[in-house]
């Protein structure tokens, strides 16, 4: 019973023994200026080593004015160069290096400008084997080039937004047709049939809520085909400032369907900017009235549900647009068409065809383009990388890596 | 056939309001107590708060109005029952100028009943306008961005805050949100530069719009409406109001469904029927 | 005047818009102290900008009261919630022994200013959007239709939803929990992203357009 | 029970009551109950505004710690208001030059790291993984990855305008709308849940307030509210006829 027990704590022993001897000082050991920062951090670096399991363990010491003290102590086997969020252009050693980043905390202050002597240690039980100390002084920085990534894309983005609105200036842009429009002409067409008044919401916004303009300009294309087809339009608002430019573009509108008599002025009307109580008087219009086509363009919160649903129940086609991505799921169950998302701003283009919009959504197009190349040769890249098991893929993927 | 449908279909809707009213009255009334499963984005939250060490800074941010006090009031009181039973320091505030009154009542009430005390346990600075140009300053410096508390009193003298600078200075922060103004700007202006560990709670409305930021790891953890608020009542053992309004969801989201359904069977057979009478 | 009215604003947002896009990459203390004052600075300015809204809502109903328009009564209404709150918030509590201030609690003792908060506008503003769970009942019978097989994919995956969330759904049918939770977390998750790629696309192209004085119409338009 | 409570649970029991009638119809009760709110509102943003504005972030640095450059954002916030004078009404551009071009400034780094690269560097992850026994690809994550790699790519495609869907771009286009409509019917699934939330904490409100303790309030007030809606209706009714 004894004897096996004897062996066991001979073997322990003499195997402790055998790695105490392993238990060289830390090889390559660099303290640094943190880079990419303002000035409150130093790094250290060192080389791994064989003896890298989880029961030794590296100790860092920070010399300031007090005397020296340990700033951390941590498992052998952690905190490498590969683990930390650094892209490989920042990189102060190889991936495979240990990496530490000393700041201000219980063990001192980090101030720039000052010079702090760092030690490693490796530690193991109460053996303990140090580098040789190394000084660094940190200092702030003018550009964090881990973000480098970040400002080529702003900036390529932003090239490609103004070459897109340059061109867009000098000639025409495809634009693809957008499907809900269609579907604004029949609601028309229908209303005129059957002899009822059409109703336009522009949201909830303001006059710069982009949304709210797309609206706007929407409803210049629907008063143009009303006015020709002499049908009633009501527009109720919520915001009077909305209200005086949305009575431009439709007088605007008659005028240019040649039917300038038809224009009525309180075709576009004030109710109240509270929303239930916007909400309960348009609900009363669309019971009293009946119209044979309800719109809502711009944007919209809680009480698009409240307006939906009481026109579903009066029978009129209905056709939203709103970016309200919350109140997307109402509109696209109980509205006839729907124009999602950024369909509402390019439809807005389509018709307006200003160099601009045309110009920015196509300067989007391009960016959403860029965007799916990345990922799917991105994924390829990153999939191959593990197959084969090679490093480089990451040399090309750390770009599109958030870093700090 | 087909007419009969189409009148069933345009009943009275205040008939529905009443089913639903009751749905959700019954069950509160007489609770059954079904069993709650606690999900991943949930146990995130409760696990990394019960992992921190005591004396930990916790800062939880009430963003929202009493708009949503039914779904995240309760979020808010088992959070800081969970912190403060784990001795942390708590710093809260709100970025929701009308969720001033129902923030301070939360904590002061939880406070009360851990037995902590204010300034030295625990803090509420209060509100301050701004969102992002908010979260920014108290990155930079916690005492300009809120140079007093709620209270009056300067935030440099609060103990609670001894040795907390900026938002670097805390260990971790929890959002609970009603809108944009909450979780993803406690992100984008906060964590993303000042690298604390941010976690969140939301409205049921928001929630869909949150779960890129938790699968990228930009939140940890996600309590999402009232079932979050009742998972995380399970989960730190105090089952209260959100538990209790478990059964009500229950019914009045077997309501919906049921109507649903009746609804699609009433349309389509009022469209079968219309067919055969064009034979 | 031409160049104060229009070239000087845009030349302000060109200025500020590039230093601090630029303020983001460079980490020196000089930079971050420019965004300390400038976001306290910020703050402040925010406040005054709720003056903007909240007048602009005291002048309708003051135009509504004046003309005598329908309903003008209930502006009043509407005034003297507001002047019971300020009166309220300023006056003198004697439970506290102490002027209000704009607290809702003193000491721990609610102020006349905590009980307008806690008794009428929590309770006002919970119901008003607590309406809304009647409204979504009665859509949801009466237009929610799988008119196509896009809508009829909604209803199947919002019925998923609606059942995976709670209690009784997760007893009945065990597997739908872990469904809902893939469905949010993958499907939703995918959908979401791509939204959130293409809005910021947007929010960058937009914030770019301002900064190049492209687009101006934050200025406001009005006459000169 | 203090009186103050008491009187608070009867008040806010009779406003939810008000608040409720909405759903018979657009009556008086619910338009004296939304004015109210409006104005309680409002109220109580101008004394919120007030302290932390005025107070705690211009008087207090200001005067108590002298920190006078604050005059300059304080000069900034009267530019604002010089919208409500028509002929100084252009000064305020100034002010809103500087907040507009400040926060567009800050909004562009910031966008591009959380919402584009940060979702980028998510979506890029490797379709097969290495584990100890080899190269394995049929694993839940990798389907993850490859379902989120396709709805990402064919959403982003469905929102492009500057080419015809037609051919393959049909078919992402279609796939698009494939996954819009569940990520929808999620949201909805959801909003119902927030919706119904907000409904049981009112009526918990309402239960907790019909007590003995309150008075019974609720049972009260619901007779008086019901009683009141009557009369309005029956006298609507006489003035249609």
């Amino acid at each position: 019973m004894l004897r096996p027990l004897l062996m066991l704590t001979i073997v322990g022993l003499l195997s402790t023994q055998a790695f105490a001897q392993d238990l060289t000082p830390p090889a390559d050991v660099n303290v640094i200026d943190g880079p990419n920062d303002d000035g409150g951090r130093l790094i250290a670096t060192w080389a791994p080593s064989p003896y890298d399991r989880p029961d030794v363990r590296y100790r860092v010491l920070l010399r300031t004015a007090d005397g020296e003290k340990t700033v951390a102590e941590f498992p052998a086997n952690t905190k490498y160069v590969k683990g930390a969020k650094l892209s490989w252009w920042t990189r102060p050693a190889p991936p495979t290096f240990h990496y530490f980043e000393i700041k201000s905390g219980k063990a001192g202050n980090i101030e720039p400008g000052k010079p702090y002597t760092v030690t490693i240690a490796a530690v193991m039980g109460e053996q303990s084997v140090a580098a040789p100390p190394m000084t660094a002084t940190p200092s702030p920085d003018w550009f964090n080039w881990n973000e480098l990534n970040n400002l080529v894309l702003v900036l390529l983005f932003g090239g490609i937004v103004f070459v897109s609105i340059q061109t867009a200036r000098r000639k025409e842009i495809f634009l693809r047709r957008i499907a809900g429009l269609d579907a604004v002409d029949e609601a028309i067409g229908r209303a005129t049939e059957l002899g009822k008044p059409i109703l336009y919401l522009t949201g909830a916004g303001g006059m710069s809520d982009p949304s709210t303009l797309a609206a706007s300009v929407i409803l210049g294309r629907v008063a143009k085909r009303v006015a020709s087809y002499e049908t009633d339009l009501l527009v109720p608002h919520r915001d009077p400032i909305v209200m005086s430019v949305c009575q431009e573009i439709t007088k605007q509108s008659y005028l240019e369907a040649g039917k300038p008599d038809a224009f009525k002025e309180d075709s576009n009307f004030f109710i109240t900017d509270d929303q239930f109580s916007y909400t309960a008087a348009v609900d009363g219009i669309m019971l009293r009235r009946k119209p044979a086509a309800n719109f809502f363009m711009g944007s919209y919160y809680a009480e698009a549900l409240l307006l939906t649903e009481t026109g579903a129940s009066t029978g009129a086609i209905q056709i939203a647009g709103t970016d309200s991505d919350h109140q997307l799921p109402f509109f696209v169950t109980t509205c006839d068409y729907t124009l999602i998302g950024e369909e509402l701003y390019a439809a807005s283009a389509y018709l307006s065809r200003e160099p601009v919009q045309v110009g920015t959504l196509r300067g989007q197009d391009l960016g959403k383009a860029f965007i799916l190349v990345v990922l799917g040769a991105g994924t390829l890249l990153a999939t191959v990388g593990v197959i084969i098991g090679a490093e480089w893929p990451a040399y090309i993927l750390d770009f599109f890596k958030d870093l700090k | 056939m087909a007419n009969l449908a189409e009148r069933l279909l345009n009943i009275d809707r205040r008939i529905i309001f009443a089913v639903i009213g009751l749905c959700a009255l019954m069950p509160l009334l007489y609770p059954v107590g079904l069993p709650i499963r606690v999900s991943d984005e949930v146990r995130q939250v409760y696990d990394y708060i019960d992992a921190l060490p005591e004396g930990s800074v916790f800062l939880l941010s009430m963003d929202f109005d009493p708009a949503s006090k039914p779904e995240l009031y309760p979020q808010a009181l088992a959070l800081l029952r969970h912190a403060f039973k784990k001795n942390l320091r708590v710093v809260t505030m709100t970025l929701w100028v009308s969720g001033t009154g129902m923030a301070e009542e939360a904590v002061s009430r939880m406070a009360k009943e851990a037995g902590k005390e204010n300034g030295r346990d625990y803090a509420f600075l209060g509100w301050s306008p701004g969102v992002s140009a908010v979260i920014l300053n108290m990155g930079q410096d916690l005492y300009k961005a809120f140079p007093s508390d709620y209270y009056g009193k300067p935030t440099k003298d609060l103990a609670v805050l001894d040795g907390v600078r900026t938002l670097r200075d805390v260990n971790y922060v929890v959002s609970l949100t009603a809108g944009t103004a909450g979780i993803e700007s406690w992100y984008v202006y906060g964590k993303d530069k000042y690298r604390f560990e941010l976690g969140g709670g939301c409205t049921g409305v928001i929630a869909p719009g949150l779960y890129p930021l938790l699968r990228s790891g930009q939140i940890n953890g996600l309590i999402g409406g009232l079932r979050g608020a009742a998972e995380y009542e399970t989960l730190i053992g105090k089952k209260e109001r959100a538990v209790a309004g478990m059964d009500a969801q229950s019914a009045t989201h077997f309501a919906i469904v049921v109507l649903v359904v009746l609804c699609n069977v009433l349309y389509f057979g009022s469209r079968l029927g219309r067919r055969e009478d064009h034979r | 005047m031409n160049f104060l009215r229009r070239q000087l604003p845009l030349f302000i947002t060109f200025i500020t818009g590039v230093v601090f896009a630029l303020q983001y990459y460079i980490p020196h203390p000089i930079s971050e102290t420019l965004l300390t004052e400038v976001s306290k600075w910020l703050q402040i300015v925010g406040g005054f900008a709720l003056v903007l809204g909240i007048s602009s809502l005291f002048h309708i109903h003051f135009v509504k009261i004046r003309r005598h328009e329908p309903g003008w009564g209930y502006s009043f209404v509407l005034y003297a919630g507001i002047v019971g709150t300020l009166i309220a918030a300023f006056g003198y509590s004697a439970a506290a022994g102490a002027w209000v201030n704009g607290k809702e609690t003193i000491n721990g003792v609610t102020t006349a200013f905590g009980w307008v908060y806690s008794y009428t506008m929590v309770p006002l503003q919970a119901t008003m959007f607590a309406l809304l769970a009647f409204f979504i009942a009665s859509a949801a019978y009466r237009s929610f239709r799988a008119r196509s097989p896009e809508a009829a994919l909604l209803l199947v995956a919002a019925v998923i939803v609606m059942i995976g969330r709670v209690p009784l759904g997760e007893y009945l049918i065990p597997a739908l929990g872990g469904l809902t939770e893939w469905i949010m977390g993958v499907l939703n998750s995918s959908v979401r992203r791509a939204i959130l790629i293409g809005v910021s696309l947007g929010t960058v192209a937009l914030s770019l357009k301002i900064i190049f004085g492209i687009e101006r119409s934050y200025l406001g338009g009005g006459r000169e | 029970m203090s009186w103050d409570m008491l009187l608070g649970a009867w008040v806010a029991t009779g406003l939810t009551l008000f608040i409720l009638t909405f759903l018979y119809r657009d009556n008086p009760l619910f338009k004296l109950a939304e004015h109210l709110y409006v104005g309680i509102s409002v109220g109580y943003t101008i004394v919120k505004s007030y302290d932390t504005v005025l107070v705690r972030l211009i008087y207090e640095p200001m005067v108590k710690q002298g920190d006078w450059t604050l005059l300059f954002p304080v000069a900034i916030g009267l530019l604002m208001l010089t919208r409500y004078v028509p002929k100084l009404a252009w000064l305020s551009r100034y002010a809103f030059a500087f907040v507009v071009g400040v926060g567009s400034g800050l909004a562009i780094p910031r966008v591009v790291s959380s919402y584009i690269l940060k979702q980028m560097e998510d979506t890029l992850r490797p379709l097969v993984s290495m584990t100890a026994d080899g190269l394995s690809i049929l694993t839940m994550a990798n389907f993850n990855t490859i379902v989120i790699l396709l709805g990402v790519s064919t959403v982003l495609f469905y929102f492009f305008f500057s080419v015809e869907h037609s051919g393959p771009g049909r078919v992402a286009a279609r796939t698009g709308i494939v996954f819009l409509m569940i990520a929808f019917g999620a949201a909805f699934g959801y909003t119902v849940m927030a919706r119904m939330s907000l409904l049981i904490g009112r009526l918990t409100d309402l239960i907790e307030y019909s007590d003995a303790r309150y008075d019974y309030a609720t049972l009260v007030l619901l007779a008086i509210t019901i009683a009141a809606l009557a009369a309005w209706s029956s006298r609507a009714r006489e003035a249609e006829s």
